[in-house]
């Protein structure tokens, strides 16, 4: 669009509808900033599907073994990262064993190992156990073709992962199959759960493949993909399905009322409020842009 | 333990035999050989060739979409099933087609890989010029290449020493990471990872101006799109949400199946983008699919004179 | 202030960063030097994952093959594969003026290979949408208007309510066809819209696709934002507060 | 297998031949209207308002003085962009007239080749070759945010006065259109992803939405090849419509095309179906998918009178050959049944199995589960080990492969010689004494008969 003539002095309508972006970029950053420096509550309800994913988690029997796909990178760490965040968190809390493996993006393995490392790094400063890798949890690293891999592990996960090597505490190479982490994975429903994170479209891959062979299944999605995997928790193809910032809040919501007086929020509380702000600039712009329309158009009638 | 290698065909040889270096090399000689030949084809035969190689490129697909495959001679899961081998002329031409299927599909991405070089020599004649020839800006330029050839370098290095030397799998941990580790760990997660998430993020930036412009009630198709837009927004955030939908729970017999029960903000939305949304996409992509269809068909045939197909 | 190699790689990230989002106030030096620097990086890393993502496995090492190592079965090498280095290379006589026609040969087939994958792969993608599109428009009850809600139903039960269209579910499906359809026929290009029906289908298309995207619109702009949200959270909680101030 | 013709591919038990036919009468219509096209040069395309005003975007840069922009999205080189370069080539052929300079940035090597080749041919059309500049069309990167970063830089450095986003675009979308419409430039977009479409009509002055792209030059040109395509493609659209309403109207019940269907429902894991039913004022889920059972199985069977929905329950043996579908919530006749499989590829192929002495063929089937649908139910840890199959139908010394096996009982995969214990029952010499539960390992096992002469026996 023709940017307006600034000879010709505005009226407030047209000021109105041409705020400079300078200034509304400005108000959203602010927006976005502020509000991560103090702690607002937001009330909050989690979702059915939320709620019956927490409980699938905090129901896993301690030292039970569980698979992780994590199909996420930085770039939509502000969903996924803080979904990861709470999951990881359970798990380490719940004992449980975890393989982490990535059909998405080459770079996700070392993202997902970073993020685990940091986590259990913090659990420990607060008194938890943390996870050591190999003995708790492996990084099966990156498949290329995701539907072959999920025809695969549904089929033989030893088969899947037979190749894949991981890092022992002394630094040497062994095979993932022998660490104390897959050593008793014979067949697909020795996993007692796979809970996949992921901001593409390797949801619907996994489901089609691996969702009614008896292990339950688990999604955590960027808010984007919500509404088209809430599909799959309502036919029951999914045990628990938690969407978008939302979903972060509602899990750490959900942890805050299990495991009591321990780090259980994260982004989601940090970013769910903050968001609301964002949300309501938006709201208010458009807003300010026709009710200057409609000055305006007063004017010249 | 050793596992045996398939048997030696005409197409395939032992892994690090000189037959198989020697073919290879043959292969390599006689391709240079006929691109020079191609040289001398004239200007009728030029047409003639690329639209012949375009067909055939085609004719794969549409042989493996047409042509019976043999009923399957292997599981999903891999075991074998007794009778996989061809009976007929048309069996043995569906099993070929069939084993062909994942060695052609790399082609096209192989090709484009090579191609890539088109792309960085473009890249590299414009800012090089600016360079040498001083002109406006050449110092960014000059900051392109640096980059550029830190990235390639500390990249091979790190590719080669996490691969090839010994111990290299201790290189896992960050606790055992030499300098070129770090180095490739700072320029790729550092910074270009990094910028990647900055750069997406600026979208929200855009997204909110573009809907403080756009979002008028000047015409029918605005405000519709406003409006729906605003439903949705609502139904994500939290509060109004949360606000909206007790308040709808205290309506009688919203949480029994009443008839309120499908009003409340996620409902709505979820009714919007189950019975518009997705349709009108539907449809959308319905045409689309035709669209690349059909192009595909002009395409394949070269019915096109001139544009992309063989002019 | 810690001073270590984090501390280091997150002031440069944040440097980055801010160097980026510099050019939504105008275009300037620093936002070109770090927008230079991201580009070579980029063209750096292709060049990197050019051999490393994709020529060595795809490529080379079909090509020559491997040999049997412990617990890994070998392969024999595809000869044949060297045959595409001088197909693909044909690519660089674009810039020739008189033989330019040769590149046409590697773009040739990587077309043509995509012109018969439409075909392949046609109703493959278009099939099962057809078919789910396809929709009861009448209820056959009218005992209620949606699906009473009973709890944990019995098999029977649940048959009794899947066999029955209730009038809430024979609108949804009304309003889904008619959508699909009103948009497909907004999409026909040879008709003169004399038909009455026929431009009100068109125009209720486009109004129908305006829901369709402006739901669209909504339902990203939680994601964007988040984003947004996450890199705040970069610059001030993780590189701030904690590298910087030490808290 | 042979008695069943080699002309029975596997294609063709996914999708039927109703698939095939459908996707062959669509290029025919396409081929058809090509050819009629060659022959009547005036046929009507409706008008498409982005189009008309590309020369006003041209015209106002040349005013200016200023480049015109052309982005051809991130795709891979493929019908998109070609598309998209067939556009830019009529763009840059009126650039050319005005002798008004041109940058066309490219994402991706290959279609950058193409687009080199697709200008300087429009500029020697125009008998302008000396104006071409082969650094006007420019690779940036294939990096999907830095070459969103590059294509901004350059749009605010260089002042595009109009800007052409044609192709496949992602989320950059956004970041090229409010940066050109920051600077001022006419902005005639496209996105194929029709996920982007809205940003860009947000955004920009005109938006080729979804199918106008590909009408677009046809539109441009009238080259009657691309006329008649377009034409034949509106055939397609008619046909697909006509597919929808059509089926639809069949299975609404209460036209009472067809009143009753008895359907035989069996619970398949994970597509069971809710114990408790959601909300509705949502349309219902998905089609169900056709599954089949094996002879003898017993299932709840359901006769249900679509018109009321009435419904009548009982159990019943499955027949040899008679399909059982898996229910999912939504309604059931038998055109609807009828109707999917023709449309729904089946998740599930049947796969025959011969006895040289047995003239009608037994049925076995597995599905695209790998573990697959079974023959064999039951296995004792025992050696010799005992399956149980019912109705198997084999006699001693017959030998049988056996695949799906997992974790322990892996050692059942393989070719054995049988010992028939009863008509359900048989034992094979594998000592499966440690293989574990077969129950919670082997949802099911698949077995096949072979001749005897065939194949070597593991003793």
């Amino acid at each position: 669009m023709a940017t307006p003539d600034p000879t010709t002095p505005k009226s407030l309508g047209e000021k109105l509808q041409s705020l400079p972006r300078g200034i509304l970029y400005l108000i959203l950053v602010i927006c976005t900033s502020v509000p991560l420096f103090f702690n607002i509550p937001v009330p909050n309800e989690p979702t059915q599907a939320a709620k019956d994913l927490f409980n699938a988690l905090n129901s896993l029997p301690a030292g039970s073994t569980v698979l992780v796909g994590s199909d996420w990178t930085v770039s939509t760490r502000g969903e996924t990262g803080g979904e990861f965040d709470a999951l990881i968190r359970i798990l380490m809390r719940k004992g449980i064993k975890f393989a982490v493996y990535t059909t998405a993006d080459p770079q996700a393995p070392e993202v997902a190992r970073d993020e685990i490392v940091m986590l259990s790094e913090d659990e420990k400063k607060h008194g938890g156990k943390g996870v050591e890798r190999w003995n708790d949890w492996v990084s099966l690293g990156f498949f290329p073709n995701a539907e072959a891999t999920a025809n695969l592990i549904a089929a033989d996960p030893t088969k899947a992962f037979g190749s894949k090597k991981d890092v022992k505490p002394d630094g040497t190479l062994g095979s993932a199959l022998s660490s104390p982490v897959l050593k008793d994975i014979k067949t697909l429903t020795d996993f007692k759960m796979l809970i996949l994170v992921t901001g593409t479209q390797t949801s619907t891959v996994t489901i089609e493949r691996l969702s009614g062979k008896g292990l339950p299944l688990g999604m955590m999605v960027t808010g984007v993909m919500g509404p088209e995997t809430a599909v799959y928790y309502d036919s029951r193809q999914l045990n628990g399905l938690c969407a978008g910032l939302k979903g972060v809040y509602d899990m750490e919501t959900l942890m805050d009322g299990t495991f009591k007086g321990q780090v259980n929020f994260g982004r989601g509380k940090l970013y769910y409020p903050t968001l609301h702000f964002a949300l309501a600039l938006l709201i208010v712009a458009v807003i300010v842009g026709n009710v200057g329309m409609m000055i305006s158009r007063k004017g010249k009638a | 333990m050793l596992f045996a290698q398939v048997e030696k065909t005409f197409w395939a040889e032992g892994s690090g035999s000189s037959a198989l270096w020697l073919k290879i090399l043959m292969a390599v000689v006689v391709g240079f050989g006929l691109t020079f030949a191609m040289l001398k084809l004239p200007a009728r035969g030029r047409r003639t060739l690329v639209v012949g190689i375009t067909f055939l490129a085609g004719l794969y697909w549409v042989l493996y979409y047409l042509w019976p495959q043999p009923l399957p001679g292997r599981l999903a899961n891999g075991s074998p099933l007794p009778h996989g081998q061809p009976r007929d002329l048309v069996e043995s031409v569906g099993f070929w087609i069939k084993d062909a299927q994942p060695v052609v599909s790399d082609f096209a991405n192989i090709l484009s890989s090579f191609l890539l070089g088109l792309g960085v020599f473009s890249i590299i004649r414009i800012h090089g010029r600016k360079l040498f020839r001083r002109q406006p800006d050449w110092g960014f330029s000059a900051v392109l290449f640096l980059a550029m050839i830190a990235m390639v370098i500390v990249g091979y290095v790190n590719y080669y020493q996490t691969r090839y030397t010994p111990g290299s799998s201790k290189l896992e941990l960050p606790s055992n990471w030499g300098s070129w580790q770090f180095a490739n760990d700072l320029l790729f997660n550092g910074l270009l990872q990094q910028m990647d998430a900055a750069m997406f993020s600026v979208i929200a930036f855009y997204i909110l101006s573009a809907a403080y412009r756009a979002f008028r009630i000047r015409s029918v198709e605005a405000t519709i799109l406003l409006s729906t837009a605003l439903i949705v927004i609502f139904s994500l955030m939290g509060i109004v949400a949360y606000e909206w939908n007790n308040a709808v729970a205290h309506i009688p017999g919203a949480t029994t199946g009443g008839i309120a029960g499908n009003f409340s903000l996620t409902e709505i939305y979820k009714w919007i983008n189950q019975n518009v949304q997705t349709p009108a996409i539907r449809g959308i992509d319905f045409g689309v699919g035709i669209g690349a269809l059909a192009m595909g068909l002009r395409l394949w045939l070269s019915l096109e004179r001139g544009g992309a197909s063989a002019a | 202030m810690v001073l270590n190699y984090d501390t280091l790689k997150l002031t440069l990230g944040v440097i980055a960063t801010i160097g980026l989002y510099s050019v939504l106030y105008r275009e300037n030096k620093f936002y070109r030097f770090w927008e230079h620097i991201f580009l070579g990086l980029a063209v750096g890393y292709a060049i990197v994952a050019l051999w490393t993502e994709t020529l060595k496995e795809s490529w080379w090492d079909k090509m020559v093959g491997s040999v049997p190592t412990g617990g890994e079965a070998g392969n024999p090498g595809y000869w044949a594969y060297a045959l595409l280095l001088p197909i693909g290379l044909m690519g660089y006589f674009v810039f020739s003026r008189k033989h330019n026609w040769i590149s046409r040969v590697p773009i040739g087939i990587i077309l043509g290979l995509w012109a018969g994958q439409q075909v392949q792969v046609w109703w493959n993608r278009y099939g099962p949408q057809i078919s789910s599109s396809i929709r009861p428009l009448l209820p056959n009850t009218t005992s209620s208007f949606t699906v009473p809600y009973i709890q944990n139903p019995s098999s029977g039960q649940l048959e009794q309510l899947r066999a029955q269209v209730y009038p809430s579910q024979a609108i949804s499906n009304i309003v889904f066809v008619f959508t699909l359809l009103s948009v497909i026929a907004y999409f026909l290009f040879s008709f003169e819209a004399k038909n009455r029906l026929v431009k009100s289908m068109s125009l209720s298309g486009r109004w129908l696709l305006m829901v369709g995207f402006g739901a669209i619109f909504g339902s990203t702009v939680m994601m964007r934002f988040s984003l947004l949200i996450d890199q705040m959270y970069f610059i001030w909680m993780e590189w701030l507060t904690h590298h910087i101030l030490g808290r | 297998m042979n008695n069943v013709s080699s002309w029975h591919g596997v294609q063709y038990q996914d999708t039927g031949w109703f698939g095939v036919v459908i996707t062959l009468l669509l290029v025919s219509f396409i081929l058809i209207n090509i050819a009629r096209a060659g022959k009547n040069q005036n046929l009507f395309i409706r008008r498409i308002a982005g189009l008309n005003a590309i020369d006003e975007a041209i015209g106002r840069a040349t005013e200016m003085g200023r480049p015109v922009l052309m982005v051809p999205g991130l795709g891979d080189l493929n019908a998109i962009s070609v598309q998209a370069l067939n556009i830019f080539a009529y763009v840059s052929r009126t650039a050319a007239r005005f002798s008004n300079p041109i940058r066309l940035c490219c994402g991706n090597a290959a279609v950058y080749t193409v687009a080199q080749e697709i200008i300087r041919d429009a500029y020697q059309q125009e008998g302008l070759a000396d104006r071409y500049d082969q650094d006007s069309v420019r690779f940036l990167s294939d990096r999907q945010f830095a070459f969103a970063a590059a294509v901004s830089g350059l749009i605010l450095r260089e002042q595009a006065a109009a800007a052409f986003f044609l192709g496949e675009f992602f989320a950059e979308s956004l970041i090229f259109a409010e940066t050109a419409n920051s600077v001022g430039a006419i902005q005639i977009a496209s996105s194929t992803q029709s996920t982007q479409t809205p940003f860009f009509i947000a955004a920009c002055d005109y938006v080729l939405i979804g199918d106008e792209f590909y009408a677009a030059s046809a539109y441009l040109t009238r080259k009657p090849v691309l006329v008649g395509s377009l034409i034949g493609q509106d055939w397609c659209k008619i046909s697909g419509i006509a597919m929808v309403l059509g089926g639809s109207l069949l299975i609404t019940p209460a036209l009472g095309i067809f009143s009753q269907k008895t359907i035989n429902r069996t619970s398949v894991q994970g597509l069971d179906v809710p114990t408790t039913v959601a909300y509705t004022g949502v349309a219902a889920g998905e089609p169900l998918r056709p599954f089949e059972k094996h002879a003898g199985d017993m299932v709840d069977s359901y006769v249900i009178d679509s018109k009321t929905g009435e419904v009548q329950q009982k159990q019943v043996p499955v027949v040899e050959g008679e399909k059982v579908d898996v229910i999912e919530p939504r309604l059931i006749t038998p055109a609807d049944t009828w109707l999917q499989r023709f449309f729904q590829p089946q998740k599930n192929k049947a796969l025959r199995v011969e006895r040289e002495d047995d003239p009608k063929p037994k049925e076995v089937v597995y599905g695209s589960d790998p573990a697959g649908v079974a023959l064999i139910t039951a296995a004792s840890n025992s050696n010799p080990c005992v399956l149980t199959a019912t109705g198997h139908g084999l006699k001693n010394g017959d030998q049988i492969t056996i695949y799906g096996g997992w974790g322990g009982w892996s050692v059942l995969n393989g070719t054995f010689q049988v010992t028939v214990l009863s008509p359900d029952t048989f034992s094979i010499p594998v000592d499966a004494s440690q293989a574990g539960d077969f129950k919670n390992q082997n949802p099911t096992l698949a077995h096949e008969v072979k001749p005897a002469t065939e194949g070597e026996v593991k003793k």
